[in-house]
């Protein structure tokens, strides 16, 4: 294994902590605490955990993202607290409440936020790249999108504007087969390592239920920025465990696909399978974990559901930085 | 006549529109819902179920899902709509016009002016607006006035179930470009709807009940606000008159200024964002034209000025009140 | 002080800003130009020639060509900004925000509202506006309206070199997301502009003239064109103040109600569209808030509701002209 | 040769009166006679022309243009006194001269239209290759667009859109190098064709100043089109013989650049060498055709340029179909 004890730790606690906190969002959900349009993550924790290990917890390197973000807010380091706080709409959110589930954001460990138009944050990844180059912080910026994403100008404008000017980004294309209801062999032409050689761009599609599979691929995508060598993208093969959004019937999915997901392609179990195979982490250990992750996602929620909304004057705040 | 809801009513004139004219068809994300999933193959019927069912009777070359290229589909359906089709594109939210904004600003628009009498783009767009349901910034906006500034747009806002079908089987049958507003927390709204056919000119205004101290303008889902409102004033005394244009672009201002003309006060509401809004419309045409009618300032009743927020308690106050057009009203009438 | 042209007062405020602030830099398309070409380096400096000669002093790092993706330049600019620069893009026509609409609407104008006090997006976008030159349809529009209806969006349209420099300087130093109008028919007006920098402030107007019978707004190009309807009136004894907001959003509402109490009498002017313009937003805010002191209606002098055309003659018909001004106020001052 | 001399004689006849009017309009444009932002085509007929001989000129089969439109306006079959009257903004102009140079249409021959937005017409290819196959038509379209354009995201979704639903749509790039005074290769990373071939959409590079070269791809692919068998795209390497507008003072240009141009990459030229070496056409029919074209070209601009504008009641028609 290339990666010392603490690292995989740290990286099972984290995608554990994610699934545990989608769980109980989701069991939220079900007993009518709406938080509007959530799009739970829950499926793809190793493709989040795997990408942004590699990234420095800070302003340097950034992460744009979707509609889809709690993972990635958590994996990039983001509050616990925040999220729940921000879901439920309460003032200690992280967006003070007025963001909600779709714009999570957490600028101090470089989370730039959540973004529910298709497409639109992949330039945003540009610009934090462009930062990096300009200002030679060596820094990178982790455009995170969807396969449904990637059939949106934004996305494509962004690759051939990465490439010709060489900036330090990586795509992360979370594919989960899915643009809501819609199946991607209906809407989508070529593949996507196809298009990203149209541009020159290195690309390479991995299982993204595997963590050690991502966390490879998105290393060498990451050095591979940081020294100066221009874009990559990985292609991500992911299982969606919840429906497109808490409240979809879900109506689109063969009966029995989610549970086959689930036992087949669960990036836990692999994960865990994997470490126990190789002696680096035994089985006591990775339920302890589990306990402790789901005790902490429970206590954030717990938390945030008891928490104060906002004041009515947050209504006419931060508009604007001046006035 | 039934009773059904706003839902049921569009459904229906979609429904109607497609059996009468085999060159209307249907376009957008998931408005059957489905393609190529392993599951249901109408699996949602559009995001709101609008179009549910349709698929079933019209097959998916009439029932497209498409792609997130919201550029794409749009500027195909005008392209559609130049070579002889009718086609009704859905943009889910028009928070979303952002991205195709272009196909409708600088080509839908415009073709007919500058390509000559020959070029006409019969196109209709459906699209939700409005605040409701925890949606948050980029997903409860309401921006009819941005399409009411650009000529050549025609901007439809329906209040009721009625309505709804008849302005929306007039807007397939009308040969410009037109905009068709949905407000997504009026979808279970119900009315009385006739079964059969039938089609509301654009740009006459409903009078929705008679009162001599005020006239309240009123677009969209702010119609019953308004009508609460002249209900509760009523009951105090001071009577209303409720007047929804029904239509934006073109805008029914002459029963506008007959209203203003006999009570002498306007109060104007408006779900959007107050600059260059359809309240400072509404308020500048009455200011302009029927000045020596007005006894008292002209009141415009709007969301404020600031993006849409999440949380529950501050979406609540974002969005114009029943109290809040009580108390216009009351500022002006003595 | 020396009297250049708006043109140099733009390309001297974004030398001075360069100098001042590494952070600062340009992007948009041709900017520098020359990009790679076999030819000159820096071979248009916009396709106005604004930005002449930066690249020169700066470099490419610095006066960045672009392709023509608006979307994805408008956006790294907007992450750029996020991320600690000051990013002054052009969008060489108004008219092009079509393509990238989305990056203004839901990402630059919102963010701060949506992920909190700690979010900053100190863009300014530079844009060209308006009618001139057979631009037709697509190249003419004015458009700002569009802009002041979306909160988290500032709004500047200067209307003579001085207030140009001074207005950009404050763009450029300001931490919101600011679109900066420049009208294309104007690049070659005169006017005397201190070497130095120097800022003018957000949402403060100027009084171009003094007058107690009327008071005429005007926005951008259309200033020039009031103070020229102003002079033709006071030679037939018929005095009017003109005010000149200068940014249109924030509005300096207090000048404007200020300027029509004490004259009782207001016109308009905008070259924009009629429909929930500029001309409607001023109208209304008097309507409501200075509705006691007028002593007529309102009137409101706008471009039509119709696209631009290309003709010559339609086209000079198409701009609001000094006469038409003159025709307004006669028309509420007896 | 596997044309015909009616279809030969025809085609350099077509390139002829480009060319012809084309120098005509740059020597008004030169004589202070503007026409606002004129974009000539100068230098590409053979792509026009090479192109629109396989199209029928009516509104089955459709070519949407760009701001660089004449060509493709002569070449569909569109009035040659239209287009000269819309030009100079006459009321018998193709658009009654409200459109002018950046918006000539004629919807009589299926030429839907000059767009200078660019990349804004690819997707109205696509609405009537859509309107062909619902009607079952045979019809094709054909979107014309620059190499500047094919970084626009409006283009992109167009392919992947066009391929995914197999619409007969021919995509025509017309790369002369240049997206104004900026040169392809700072802004644009990989080729057309490996784009296209992101999408799996059969491309081929041709030397669009070679008429035989050009008219043999498009064959080829409207065939394809006709067939069923969905989109293609031909990346035509063209030469630019005047500025990108009229009235740019070109210094992004090499001295020297475009007489090279002009003496090398003539489509003209090389059609006469072509028909000449091959006995189809001699040089005294090929100069009686250049004479006529010549005059045609510069009888259409004389009347126009006399004629009488639109009146004053124009300014307000024609917004509405209904009002
Ligand atoms: C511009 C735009 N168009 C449409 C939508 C509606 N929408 C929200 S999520 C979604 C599907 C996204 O699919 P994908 O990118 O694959 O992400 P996934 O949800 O599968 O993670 C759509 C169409 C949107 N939010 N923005
Ligand atoms: C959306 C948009 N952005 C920018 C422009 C300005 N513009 C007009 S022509 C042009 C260059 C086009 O390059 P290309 O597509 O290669 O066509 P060419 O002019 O070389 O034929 C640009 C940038 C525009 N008209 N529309
Ligand atoms: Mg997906
Ligand atoms: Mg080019």
């Amino acid at each position: 294994m290339d990666y010392t004890k603490e690292e995989l730790i740290e990286a099972y606690m984290q995608m554990r902590i994610i699934r545990a906190f989608e769980e109980e969002l989701h069991r939220e959900a079900e007993e009518n605490n709406s938080f509007g349009f959530a799009h739970l993550y829950a499926g793809a924790e190793a493709c989040a955990v795997g990408v942004c290990m590699h990234l420095e917890p800070t302003m340097r390197d950034i992460v744009a993202s979707t509609h889809r973000a709690h993972g990635h807010f958590i994996a990039k380091g983001g509050d616990l607290n925040a999220i729940a706080h921000e879901i439920f709409g309460r003032a200690d959110g992280s967006g003070g409440g007025k963001g909600g589930t779709m714009h999570v954001a957490d600028w101090n460990v470089g989370m730039l936020g959540a973004n529910s138009i298709i497409g639109a944050s992949a330039p945003h990844a540009l610009g934090a790249a462009f930062t990096a180059k300009y200002k030679r912080t060596g820094g990178v910026a982790v455009a995170f999108g969807g396969d449904g994403a990637s059939n949106q100008g934004a996305v494509f404008e962004s690759m051939n504007f990465a490439k010709a000017y060489a900036l330090p980004v990586v795509f992360i294309l979370e594919d989960n087969g899915y643009a809501e209801s819609t199946y991607k062999s209906y809407t989508t032409a070529g593949s996507p390592c196809e298009r990203a050689a149209g541009f020159g761009i290195p690309a390479v599609s991995v299982d993204g239920a595997d963590f050690f599979a991502v966390a490879s691929a998105a290393k060498d995508a990451i050095a591979r920025a940081r020294n100066g060598d221009g874009p990559s993208l990985i292609h991500c093969d992911v299982p969606l465990f919840f429906a497109h959004f808490e409240g979809d019937q879900e109506t689109y999915r063969a009966s029995g696909e989610v549970s086959k997901l689930r036992s087949d392609r669960d990036c836990l179990a692999l994960f865990r399978a994997q470490v126990i195979g190789t002696g680096n982490i035994d089985t006591a250990e990775l339920d302890r974990l589990d306990s402790t992750a789901t005790q902490q996602a429970a206590k954030a929620i717990a938390t945030a559901k008891s928490a104060p909304q906002p004041p009515p004057q947050a209504l006419f705040t931060n508009v604007y930085a001046s006035y | 006549m039934s009773i059904i809801t706003m839902r049921a009513a569009l459904n229906d004139a979609l429904r109607l529109a497609m059996r009468n004219d085999s060159d209307v068809f249907l376009l957008g994300e998931d408005i059957a819902g489905g393609a190529n999933a392993p599951g249901e193959d109408d699996a949602w019927g559009g995001v709101f179920q609008v179009t549910k069912g349709l698929v079933g009777e019209f097959g998916r070359e009439r029932v497209v899902d498409t792609p997130i290229s919201e550029t794409a589909f749009l500027g195909l359906a005008i392209g559609a709509a130049n070579t002889g089709l009718r086609p009704v594109v859905e943009i889910m939210f028009v928070d979303f016009f952002g991205v195709c904004f272009d196909q409708v600003l600088n080509n839908a628009a415009k073709f007919r002016y500058m390509y000559g009498a020959h070029a006409k783009t019969p196109i209709t767009i459906r699209t939700t607006y409005g605040v409701g349901g925890l949606a948050a910034a980029q997903h409860s906006q309401t921006l009819y006035s941005i399409f009411a500034h650009i000529p050549g747009i025609k901007v439809v806002a329906p209040s009721n179930p009625y309505d709804a079908k008849g302005l929306l089987l007039e807007a397939i049958g009308d040969d410009d470009p037109v905009i068709f507003f949905e407000h997504k927390a009026m979808y279970d709204d119900t009315g009385e709807v006739p079964s059969g056919a039938y089609t509301i000119p654009f740009g006459e205004a409903a009078i929705k009940r008679d009162g001599g101290d005020a006239t309240i303008v009123a677009f969209g889902r702010m119609v019953g606000f308004a009508e609460t409102a002249a209900e509760q004033l009523a009951s105090d005394g001071i009577h209303c008159t409720v007047v929804d244009p029904r239509t934006i672009s073109p805008l029914d201002e002459s029963t506008i200024l007959n209203c203003v003309r006999q009570t002498g006060r306007l109060v104007v509401v408006d779900e959007g964002h107050p600059r260059c809004g359809m309240a400072s419309d509404v308020a500048a045409i009455v200011a302009e034209k029927a000045f020596a009618d007005l006894k008292a300032p002209v009141r415009m009743v709007t969301a404020p000025h600031t993006p849409v927020p999440f949380a529950s308690n501050l979406e609540a106050e974002y969005i114009p009140s029943v109290a809040d057009i009580v108390a216009a009203v009351r500022s002006i009438v003595d």
